[in-house]
């Protein structure tokens, strides 16, 4: 199906041009703002917002798909995995900005990539 | 004094404190030594281990007025006596009063570093917002509660003040805190699981050990009779407010309400308003905020006589992460007032 | 009275009469109207939420329509 | 299908000329133990290191923990798929070291929990602190991507239990336990009057470090299976996760469910075990409804009355967790699930990520945010910088003198959501 990407990973963006990921300047939350504005427009979350076992206050990055259309109803599975995804991050923030060495930051940019393209194969071939 | 006795100093209110009723409720803190009207009963209680070295009093409309003073006030009178516990109440279901308690044995508790105690009616509105950070008792609704009450706040004091460990509120009895702390059970969670398991297949009582959170239901109100005649409130959880967020309810998690007057207005516009809600995209509600909280057709309808009258203030708050204790504190202290200013109906929206 | 876009949600929370709105950013509202039709929209569901006001219900009911 | 599990008590471990178990004592050949894991040409070296329950030496960052276990008579080896040839296992004789476990380490990402102290206060949290650990400290050659850093560091630690595991197999065991499940409808027919229960068995499977292999397969790619419990005490499933030490299951776990241990002492008392469904963790939320919809689909068409739904991990799976328990709860399923909370350091958060009036029976494996301080060890083995990374705002911080204020989820198996341990959390 078509799906719509958003990305804060410069690895996801260099690696995956083709799809077209919509760049989000910013945090974790960034992404979480724009994800959840578009839930509320009526698209639907295709990937689960919170990252395997990573508390979404303490990573880097974060990539996330929808359904590249939006219904006229809103989905309230998304609703609720917004709202619990904020949560989660509210819960685990910082005090003081986050801050990694090059290659902590490297790593977290592939786990995400990694996260994401387990998930490829289904968005692509989901109806 | 006797030596090597615990030190307990006592909070009450001026009804309590014996200094009036409601007509004495302005009364500001004020300092005695000893015990004081149920201090009485549970100096006997204490036992020889402990003494009420000192009563602080305050009235609960000075308290709840003047809310930082009085609770910078109360401390330093209770700093005073050297405690080595504090008892506040019990407040039953006297909401001032509950809540005073609550603020008081907070302050002990974050600046004396002193442990307190106080008791009141489950619904006493003082237990949500203090519970977390707050030993609450359960008492009865009223003072006719008082002679139950008195033991288990001397005995749970004592415990406080020897620096027992406090145990889970089954084996304590107070108010459950909402706060999750760890421990070594005598079985591994496999085996608890299985055992709840065949308790809930043969239908016997078993106790999860994380409880989900449960809403509250109320009975549906009588419908509006005459509308023509009704006065309608509009109360919001879309953070609606005047422009510049005068009260500063913040975008998430928000911490209040705000009382707004809509005298004078027909229509909300971006001059005059904005959303203070984080939890949605701003955009449409900043550039008209009558798609959130509908004052122009409330107006056209008054106009019309569809309805008796628009109510002369709107509520707003931000329904965003905002507590489930936080939001039914707001909704409970929103409706009372409404009630007492003879609101018949309320429409509330929310994003 | 709860005027709300997430029905589920407002049951969940305990509200009696539910009258369904628009969406969450603009509840009572659409941008993408002409702002007669627009406001007439909201007047629907105002009028529809002052309807609900004046029904008996026994539980928690939805007003549809 | 029938299991004899030969247990042979380990109660120290040595090094010596040669790999073998000699009156409760592992003596390893290092030599021969290091040779073995650097065949594979992706990894450039290997420490091999012994750590006993007492000692003043911390772990980190762990990887992986393996108990040593052969396959005595019965077909396939042990952990098929990976180190055995692909042959359905759980039948006939299994020996294990049972007191000797092989501890993985070395640092994947820079970001790697996974901390075990084999003394003080640390210890009490973790069980392998009372294993006679064999700790492998491996390094991948230069570049070598992390994808292939994890397998080449998982397929060690398997290889290394697999020939440590080895060394019992003609030892005597000190007891024998035999496990035996027939078919549904035998196992049904045995026990008309008790309650059908299985075990739903969920499995991290979200992409690197985050995975969990069975019969070598990435569990990310399966429908919800059935599985024999047997299979699991043969290595079938195996683990591939190393960020969250607190909640992953290791493959020691694995090999030592304590559900399907707790079940099968149970069986034919007051329930009827009839075996297990194993389902994934996936990312996409189709996969969830997918997989979730099909486990629970399975437990109904073998006939369960009742269900214990383990999670794996937090946050993302208690998505699948719920979904699991309303769709078991729907088919009339009585279900108990067992999870882990993320409550913050103050206890005083909301514990998951997603809830549910069905899920009324909850066992709780404690709050992961607690803080806990790790006195100074004398002896670090691994990669004593990854403390640096955890005091780099991942979930403590490392002091100047080596010690650790860490939140638990640092400490491999503490709250590990098969119920393997008796921490809990309770509400205050």
């Amino acid at each position: 199906m078509e799906f719509l990407t958003l990305t804060n990973n410069p690895a996801v963006k260099e690696k995956y041009p083709d799809l077209k990921p919509v760049w989000v300047e910013g945090g974790v939350d960034e992404v979480y703002r724009r994800a959840r504005d578009l839930v509320h427009k009526g698209h639907r979350l295709l990937t689960h917002p919170l990252s395997s076992s990573l508390k979404p206050g303490r990573i880097p990055y974060k990539t996330v798909a929808l359904s590249a259309k939006a219904e006229t109803t809103v989905d309230l599975m998304s609703l609720g995995l917004m709202a619990a995804a904020f949560e989660a991050w509210e819960k685990t923030k910082p005090d003081v900005p986050l801050s990694f060495p090059a290659q902590v930051a490297a790593d977290y940019a592939l786990v995400d990539l990694a996260v994401f393209e387990s998930a490829l194969d289904s968005l692509k071939n989901a109806p | 004094m006797a030596q090597g006795k615990l030190r307990v100093v006592h909070y009450l209110n001026q009804f309590f404190g014996q200094i009036g009723g409601e007509e004495k409720a302005n009364t500001p803190p004020e300092a005695r030594a000893g015990a004081v009207g149920p201090g009485m009963g549970l100096k006997a209680a204490l036992g020889a281990d402990a003494e009420i070295v000192g009563t602080v009093i305050c009235g609960d409309t000075y308290f709840a007025e003047h809310l930082a003073e009085a609770t910078r006030t109360v401390l330093e009178l209770i700093k005073q006596f050297q405690p080595d516990v504090v008892i506040a109440g019990p407040a039953f279901n006297a909401g001032r009063y509950g809540t005073a308690c609550g603020a008081v044995c907070q302050a002990v508790v974050k600046e004396l570093k002193v442990p307190a105690v106080t008791a009141m009616f489950p619904e006493n509105p003082g237990v949500d917002i203090y519970k977390k950070d707050v030993y609450i008792l359960p008492t009865a609704d009223s003072a006719a509660g008082m002679r139950e009450a008195l033991p288990k706040l001397a005995a749970f004091a004592l415990k406080l003040a020897r620096g027992e460990a406090i145990g889970t509120p089954e084996e304590e009895g107070y108010i459950p805190r909402g706060i999750r702390k760890n421990f070594f059970a005598e079985k591994s969670g496999a085996a608890r699981a299985v055992d709840m398991l065949v308790a809930k297949l043969q239908g016997k009582p078993f106790t999860t050990e994380l409880p989900m959170p449960i809403f509250d239901r109320v009975p549906p109100n009588p419908p509006v009779k005459d509308m023509a005649h009704a006065t309608i409130a509009l109360v919001t959880s879309g953070g609606i407010v005047p422009k510049g967020n005068p009260d500063h309810i913040e975008s998430s998690s928000a911490s209040k309400f705000g009382k707004y007057s809509l005298k004078g207005l027909d229509d909300l516009t971006p001059e005059t308003h904005q959303t203070a809600h984080g939890g949605y995209d701003p955009t449409y509600a900043n550039a008209d905020p009558d798609r959130v909280l509908p004052l122009d057709v409330m107006r056209d309808l008054e106009r019309e006589g569809r309805i008796g009258k628009l109510f002369d203030y709107h509520y707003a708050t931000v329904g965003n992460g905002t507590s489930v204790a936080n939001a039914s504190r707001y909704g409970a202290a929103i409706a009372k007032e409404l009630k007492e200013a003879g609101v018949d109906a309320v429409i509330l929206t929310s994003t | 009275m709860h005027v709300c876009t997430v029905v589920p949600i407002s049951l969940t929370v305990g509200a009696n009469r539910i009258v369904p709105a628009v969406a969450i950013p603009h509840p009572l509202g659409n941008p993408e109207l002409p702002k007669e039709e627009e406001k007439a929209l909201r007047r629907r569901l105002v009028e529809k939420a002052l309807r609900a006001l004046e029904t008996p219900v026994e539980g928690q009911t939805v007003f549809e329509n | 299908m029938r299991l004899e599990l030969g247990k042979i008590p380990i109660r120290n471990v040595e090094f010596g000329p040669a790999t073998k178990v000699e009156n409760g004592t592992l003596y390893v050949n290092k030599e021969e133990l290091r040779a073995l894991i650097l065949e594979d040409k992706s990894i450039k070296s290997c420490e091999v290191d012994l750590a006993r329950p007492g000692e003043e030496v911390r772990i980190i960052p762990v990887k992986d923990v393996i108990e040593p276990r052969c396959k005595v008579s019965g077909p396939g080896g042990i952990f098929p798929g990976l180190v055995s040839k692909v042959e359905t296992v759980g039948s006939g004789r299994t020996h294990v070291l049972k007191g000797a476990a092989v501890v993985t380490t070395g640092k994947i990402v820079g970001f790697q929990e996974g901390i075990i102290d084999m003394t003080g206060p640390g210890a009490k949290y973790t069980p392998f602190s009372q294993t006679y650990n064999v700790v492998l400290n491996l390094q991948p050659v230069d570049g070598l991507p992390q994808h292939d850093h994890e397998r080449a560091v998982r397929l060690a630690g398997l290889k290394a239990a697999a020939y440590l595991g080895e060394a019992g197999k003609n030892v005597e065991p000190e007891t024998v336990e035999v496990y035996e499940l027939g078919s549904y409808l035998e196992t049904a027919a045995k026990y008309p009057n008790l309650p059908k229960v299985v075990y739903v068995y969920m499995l991290q499977s979200q992409g690197l470090l985050h995975d969990t292999w069975v019969y070598g397969v990435d569990a990310k790619r399966i429908l919800p299976s059935l599985i024999h419990p047997n299979e699991t005490m043969d290595g079938a499933i195996v683990s591939g996760n190393c960020v969250s030490a607190c909640d992953k299951n290791t493959t020691y776990h694995h090999l030592n469910n304590p559900v399907i241990a707790e079940l099968y002492k149970r069986h034919g008392k007051d329930l009827c075990f009839l075996g297990c469904v194993i389902t994934n963790e996936n990312v996409t939320l189709a996969d969830k409804q997918r997989s979730s919809s099909y486990a629970a689909k399975l437990a109904h068409m073998i006939g369960a009355d009742a269900a214990i739904v383990t999670e794996e991990g937090f946050g993302n799976p208690d998505a699948d967790l719920i979904m699991n328990c309303n769709k078991l709860e729907d088919y009339g399923i009585k279900t108990v699930l067992i999870t882990d909370e993320y409550a913050g350091r103050d206890g005083a958060s909301q514990s998951l990520a997603d809830v549910s009036p069905k899920a009324d029976a909850v066992v709780s494996t404690g709050n992961a945010n607690e803080l806990i301080d790790l006195p100074p060890m004398k002896k670090v083995i691994g990669d004593a910088s990854a403390a640096n990374v955890i005091a780099g705002g991942f979930a403590g911080a490392l002091h100047d003198d080596g010690s650790i204020t860490a939140e638990l989820q640092v400490i491999t198996g503490v709250n590990c959501e098969l119920g393997y341990s008796n921490l809990r959390a309770t509400g205050y």
